[in-house]
């Protein structure tokens, strides 16, 4: 199968989104047609993006220059192994997280859903871009712009505390961007040109050691998205959104734009062997090891659910940058496909998170007592998240850190240091303590008596159909990609990013 | 030396008096609390830089540099006597204009005044901020 | 004598301007309503005409215009490049959008009898900074220019009560300024002997070492400092901005301050050249750092702001730095296409603030930050053009705002300066700061009431408008397309890069 | 008005009027040569703020109106500007603004160049000096007038 649209594919894939915004604005008086934009742009966009796949999987790139801004810097859409990983994991759950969508905001007939689903739109228009750009002005474009009009979401609830919530998020967010914006001028001034090429760009010739060293922290610091510590604290706020704001942008969209930044930098602008010779992946490593750790540590002593949920994504985010981090072909892979991985757990997780609260108004992990035997099938799946969550089999979670264990030998042997070693016990201790914060939630839900008399919220039930299907579905999914974990070609997928860098 | 300062001084007394009369219209701008007498401030501000244009365009005023002495067309001089047959009279035409641009000034900044007094009943600054801030919005 | 017709069109778009100033004078006397639509027409016609101009520079080099024949340096000589077919493009076409703007809001504002004064005074206005735009001549440019700023300081009193003193404390600054000016051409003439500004530019070159020129220079910055509210010179600006009627106001943070702006560039480097600022003016490195305290002092003010218009005044201090920051790295190409980009960048975004806002004001009187709640459910339209402005001020991409900084940062790293860098982009975040103040109270407030109520399309249409140009612009920018044409003009200025 | 009047201003005014206006005039339009329409329209000027001066300002408004003067403006200022655009259009829009070789209405009518300039010279030093002539007297009595705008034109009507 070819691209639908030929080299024009990634572009109108980025444009859909964006184009039934529009729709979506225009349509603002009656509900169900704009919902049905929604759907329709949903359905088009994945289409789009998987077209692509074969041609991507024969070792082709797709090109779509734009314009040329200033010479060397174009705007321009590239399709790689690696994008197309993060396109895929987007727009495949944006359907179903849209789906879902429709049942929350109405369930609790939310205020000014236009803008809702406006800006939900952009922000997919703009994730796509990121995954899809073919040099870092282009990414930084869309990386501002996911950051604005995410914002609107985050601040969708216009309490006070809402807001404050918006403003943090703005605050960190920007800043970040200002980094961003900075290191890739850096970047172009020193190279002439700021196009991800598989095996880097950089080169000790360009720049003295230390400068490059400041330039990566520059550029790190650029990808807060990626909700490291001690800049994490953003995620937690944003919780404050809507469900499945948290579900498809916190968990997936934005935060791994910033993980996917982080590897674009390490494998596309630095290449593995300047960041190795700088000694800059295991500084890397040891940093977010320590997120990885603390991230956890704080999710135990959290009893909101959602916040719980966020902890767990800061901790997961920092796993993957340690899988890049490790700077083996075996991690890397590990990392890439642990993208999508925690994008289809995760998104399970939130969204039974948010089903529960529609149905039983409860908010609080403690309050979760006795909630299974109300929904059974909504805690089920919440039950497979939590253990894909924990890497343990038969869900998809266990994969990606299988991979990334196996990298971590493999770098020891690479670079002849023991010490990547101890990275294993950093992946294990952090799947304890996954158990020790999710696995209770399971058992308390289905196993005690609620302490109170479980109020049947009427509302809640009427739309009920529209949550269970896509949580079912995202569950399910994270079951399959365990037993067939190339079934977007995943794996064949992260072969390709990994063989282009390694080349 | 002090004799040497002095005849300094003295060739270029025009320019100096401009100087002078810059500053004092400065002075009055920027210190005098009262509005219209900053008005007045602007005008000597202005002529001072009236009467340093003019002199620019009296030769006459650089003969002490060796360039020569400058007639005014009206008096009469043997040819053989004269340096410059005339004072230039670009710096005057000029000056013309800035004198018309300095009356449209102040009269515009008089039907200020005026209508601030209207309003106010007083010209002096720090009245007027206060009952500004007494009002409010 | 004349090649074509096109080069008349700079002599013309002034001279008719000035005619017709008057002809509206004359028929007010009959009929009010006339006076509107002769502005209008007039300045639409001669916004086709500077289009043509600027055709004709493009393609055919630049337009020498003698007035009366007199070849200069006796006669006066109006010269258009690239530079100035630019600016007159952008003042005219906000003065256009400006008057388009101004009809409703000024029946409002103004009492009825004052209208044929407001129009006379208003197409003086725009024709004084045209004529300061094409000029070739620094007295002529004084003396278009004290048109412009005469005009002006009536067209702010004229709204009365505070604006009055605004107006007056602008009159007697301007006033200095302008001073300043002429004595600085003063200085520049008894040096030289000639005020056309090519001839200047040929006869200084021999005379860099002389301090009248040092002092000279000095005046002339200083007196078009202050008229462009370049930071430390600012200070009547806010109050004026504040006080001014809407449509005044909108006239004069694009149309005003850009010409003086180029007034700014033009004098800096088409008379003194970049040769004398690098040989002679040594301070002249400071410059970036004041602009620097000045875009960080300036977004703090603006931070502090209750008042929404004043807010937006703060915010075009900011923006002038940006503009003087990059022309202060004239080494560097890509700063001072920022700052020729910007020109027209801010024009368009400040433009749609202060147009949005000044509808705001119309509809309901709201001039406070606080007392925006809820006004997007209110006035949707009007509340997404000032969103559009106000994101395109911070300097989000695709946005207007996004190019001026994107090539003021290279502009910067190509002078090595990475601390600039670093407040330029500190300014990013402050600028948000304030803004997100207005975003919030529009979009995230409940207000009192969510009845519909927009103004009318007179207004609303120039306001979309510039909202629609504010992203058209900044990715027309981003295309590259008009790389050619700024290099082009920065040449113009006289810059040669080694 | 009971105010009691002084025989000698008032005819020494009345006398001096025609003198004055005379010698604007002359300064005016004259001497041979450029200028003197500032100064012609400053001294005519000057005899009506005298008139006024001497017989108050609502006789003085009624002698010369505020819509006459600011018709006289106008007037003065388009006389100028179109002697300027005339000879752009009058040459097919190959002269500049105000370049006289270029006049043909007047061109017809004198001989040599010289003279023909010294002919647009005239009708341009009448337009500044109307214009100057009406500016100031405007000015004069919009700075003078100290009640309200809107009673001023009751006065007047």
């Amino acid at each position: 199968m070819n691209p639908i649209l030929g080299e024009l594919t990634p572009f109108v894939a980025v444009l859909t989104p964006a184009i039934a915004s529009l729709l979506i604005l225009i349509s603002y008086k009656n509900p169900n047609i704009r919902e049905t934009w929604t759907i329709l742009a949903t359905i088009v966009t994945f289409t789009l993006v998987f077209s692509m796949v074969p041609k991507i999987l024969d070792g082709e790139t797709m090109e779509f220059v734009l314009f040329e801004i200033i010479p060397g810097i174009e705007f321009a859409f590239k399709v790689d192994a690696f994008g197309m990983i993060f396109a895929i994991t987007s727009s495949s759950l944006w359907i179903l997280v849209s789906l879902y969508s429709i049942g929350y905001m109405r369930s609790l007939e939310e205020h000014a859903q236009t803008r809702y689903y406006f800006c939900f739109a952009w922000a997919i228009a703009s994730a796509l871009g990121v995954a899809f750009s073919k040099n870092l002005i282009t990414l930084f474009v869309f990386y501002e712009i996911l950051t604005i009009c995410t914002h609107p979401l985050v601040a969708h609830e216009e309490s006070e505390e809402a807001l404050a919530a918006g403003r943090k998020y703005l605050l960190y967010l920007m800043t970040s961007g200002s980094f961003l914006l900075a290191a890739t001028m850096i970047t172009y001034v020193l190279v002439g040109s700021t196009d991800f090429k598989a095996g880097g760009i950089l080169s000790l010739d360009s720049a003295s050691e230390i400068f490059l060293q400041l330039l990566f922290v520059c550029y790190i610091l650029g990808f807060m998205k990626a909700a490291y510590m001690p800049f994490h604290s953003w995620l937690p706020t944003a919780m404050i959104a809507p469900t499945p704001v948290s579900a498809l942008l916190h968990a997936v969209a934005v935060v791994k734009a910033g993980v996917f930044g982080v590897v674009r930098i390490i494998c596309y602008i630095y290449g593995i062997e300047l960041t190795s010779s700088l000694g800059l992946g295991i500084m890397l490593a040891a940093w977010v090891s320590f997120t990885v750790i603390v991230a956890n540590m704080l999710a135990i002593g959290e009893d909101n659910f959602k916040r719980r949920l966020a902890y767990s994504t800061i901790n997961q985010l920092s796993f993957i940058i340690l899988g890049v981090s490790l700077l083996s072909p075996m991690a890397i892979m590990g990392a890439m496909m642990h993208i999508t991985f925690h994008g289809y757990m995760k998104i399970t997780l939130f969204l039974c998170a948010g089903a529960i609260a529609v149905v039983t108004g409860k908010k609080l992990v403690s309050e979760l007592s006795g909630v299974g035997k109300q929904m059974p099938v909504t805690v089920f799946a919440f039950t497979i998240g939590a253990v894909g969550m924990s890497g343990l089999p038969p869900v998809a979670g266990f994969i990606g850190k299988w991979y990334i264990c196996l990298g971590a030998v493999q770098s020891a042997e690479i670079f002849n240091q023991p010490i990547f070693l101890t990275f294993i016990l950093v992946v294990i201790i952090a799947s304890i303590l996954d158990i020790i914060y999710l696995l209770p939630i399971v058992k308390s839900a289905f196993f005690e008596n609620p302490k109170e008399e479980i109020e049947n919220k009427e509302f809640g039930r009427r739309l009920y159909f529209f949550m269970l299907v896509p949580l079912s579905i995202t569950a399910i999914f994270s079951v399959i990609l365990f037993i067939f974990p190339d079934i977007f070609s995943l794996i064949e997928l992260a072969e390709v990013a990994v063989d282009e860098i390694y080349e | 030396m002090i004799e040497a300062i002095f005849e300094k001084f003295f060739q270029h007394y025009n320019f100096w008096a401009a100087v002078v009369i810059i500053f004092i219209g400065i002075y009055a701008t920027i210190a005098k609390n009262n509005l219209f007498k900053k008005l007045l401030g602007l005008n000597i501000f202005q002529t001072g830089i009236f009467l340093f244009f003019i002199s620019l365009g009296d030769i006459g005023s650089l003969e002490t540099l060796g360039i020569g002495d400058a007639t005014p067309p009206i008096i009469w001089k043997p040819a053989e006597e004269r340096g410059y047959l005339y004072v230039n009279p670009l710096p005057h035409v000029l000056i013309l204009t800035g004198i018309v641009v300095a009356a449209a000034t102040t009269c515009v900044a008089l039907a200020l005044l005026i209508r601030i007094h209207k309003e106010y009943g007083t010209l002096e600054e720090d009245e007027i901020i206060e009952l500004e801030a007494i009002r409010g919005d | 004598m004349i090649n074509t017709v096109v080069e008349q069109f700079p002599a013309l778009i002034v001279t008719t301007g000035v005619f017709s100033a008057f002809t509206i004078l004359i028929l007010g006397l009959l009929s009010r309503k006339i006076c509107y639509y002769i502005v209008l027409i007039v300045t639409a016609f001669h916004f086709i005409l500077s289009i043509f101009t600027l055709q004709h520079v493009l393609t055919k080099g630049r337009i020498h215009y003698w007035f009366g024949g007199w070849r200069p340096p006796w006669g006066i000589e109006y010269v258009v490049d690239e530079l100035n077919a630019y600016s007159l493009i952008v003042i005219l076409f906000l003065g256009l959008l400006g008057i388009i703007f101004a009809k409703r809001s000024v029946e409002k504002e103004i009492e009825e009898r004052k209208l044929p004064t407001f129009y006379t005074v208003m197409q003086l206005l725009i024709s004084g900074c045209c004529g300061v735009v094409v000029t070739g001549d620094v007295f002529n440019l004084f003396v278009l220019a004290e048109v412009a700023s005469l005009s002006t300081y009536a067209l702010i009193a004229i709204a009365g009560g505070k604006a009055l003193r605004a107006s007056y404390n602008y009159l007697i600054l301007g006033s200095i300024a302008i001073c300043f000016y002429l004595l600085g051409i003063g200085f520049l003439y008894a040096v030289t002997g000639t005020l056309n500004m090519i001839d200047m530019r040929i006869i200084l070159q021999n005379l860099y070492e002389n301090k009248m020129v040092h002092v000279g220079f000095v005046l002339v910055l200083v007196g078009l400092g202050i008229k462009a509210a370049v930071f430390p010179l600012h200070t009547w600006q806010p109050d004026a901005y504040t006080y001014a009627p809407s449509a005044v106001t909108l006239i004069m943070s694009t149309v005003v301050a850009k010409t003086f702006v180029y007034a700014l560039i033009r004098l800096i480097f088409s008379v003194f050249t970049v040769n004398f600022l690098e040989l002679y003016i040594n301070a002249w490195n400071l410059v970036p750092w004041l602009m620097g305290v000045a875009i960080i002092v300036a977004s703090i003010l603006a931070y502090r702001q209750n008042n929404i218009k004043r807010m937006l005044a703060y915010s075009s201090i900011v923006n002038v730095a940006y503009i003087v920051l990059g022309i202060s790295f004239f080494n560097s190409q890509w700063s001072l296409s920022g700052a020729l980009v910007n020109i027209l960048n801010h024009a368009v975004a400040k433009g749609c603030a202060f147009a949005a806002v000044g509808a705001i004001v119309y509809k309901t009187g709201i001039k406070d930050v606080g007392a925006l709640a809820g006004l997007a459910n209110k006035m949707p339209y009007t509340s997404g053009a000032l969103l559009i402005s106000m994101l395109t001020l911070i300097g989000i991409p695709p946005s207007a705002g996004f190019v001026t900084k994107f090539y003021l940062a290279i502009g910067c790293l190509e002078m090595q300066n990475y601390l600039m860098l670093a407040i330029i982009l500190l300014g990013t975040l402050l600028t948000l700061a304030y803004f997100l103040r207005v975003i919030e109270q529009l979009y995230f407030r409940e207000g009192n009431s969510t009845q519909k109520e927009e103004v009318p399309f007179s207004m609303l249409a120039p306001t979309m408008f510039l909202a629609i140009l504010c992203l058209a612009i900044g990715i027309f920018w981003l295309t590259g397309i008009p790389l050619e044409f700024l290099k082009k003009s920065i040449t113009s200025m006289g810059v040669i890069f080694r | 008005m009971n105010v009691k009047r002084d025989i000698i201003v008032d005819t020494t005014s009345k006398k001096m009027m025609p003198i004055i206006l005379a010698f604007g005039l002359y300064t005016m339009i004259g001497s041979k040569g450029a200028g003197g329409g500032f100064q012609g329209g400053c001294i005519i000027a000057a005899a009506f703020i005298l008139h006024s001066l001497i017989f108050g300002f609502i006789e003085g408004r009624k002698k010369i109106p505020e819509s006459w003067n600011t018709f006289f403006k106008s007037f003065g200022l388009h006389l100028y500007c179109g002697c300027g655009l005339l000879s752009i259009i009058a040459s097919n829009f190959v002269a500049e603004f105000l370049n006289y070789s270029a006049f043909w209405p007047i061109a017809n009518l004198v001989g040599t160049h010289e003279a023909r300039a010294m002919q647009v010279e005239l009708i341009i030093e009448v337009g500044i000096g109307i214009t100057v002539f009406a500016a100031f007297v405007s000015m004069f009595y919009d700075l003078a007038w100290k009640d309200d705008d809107e009673l001023e034109d009751e006065v007047i009507k």
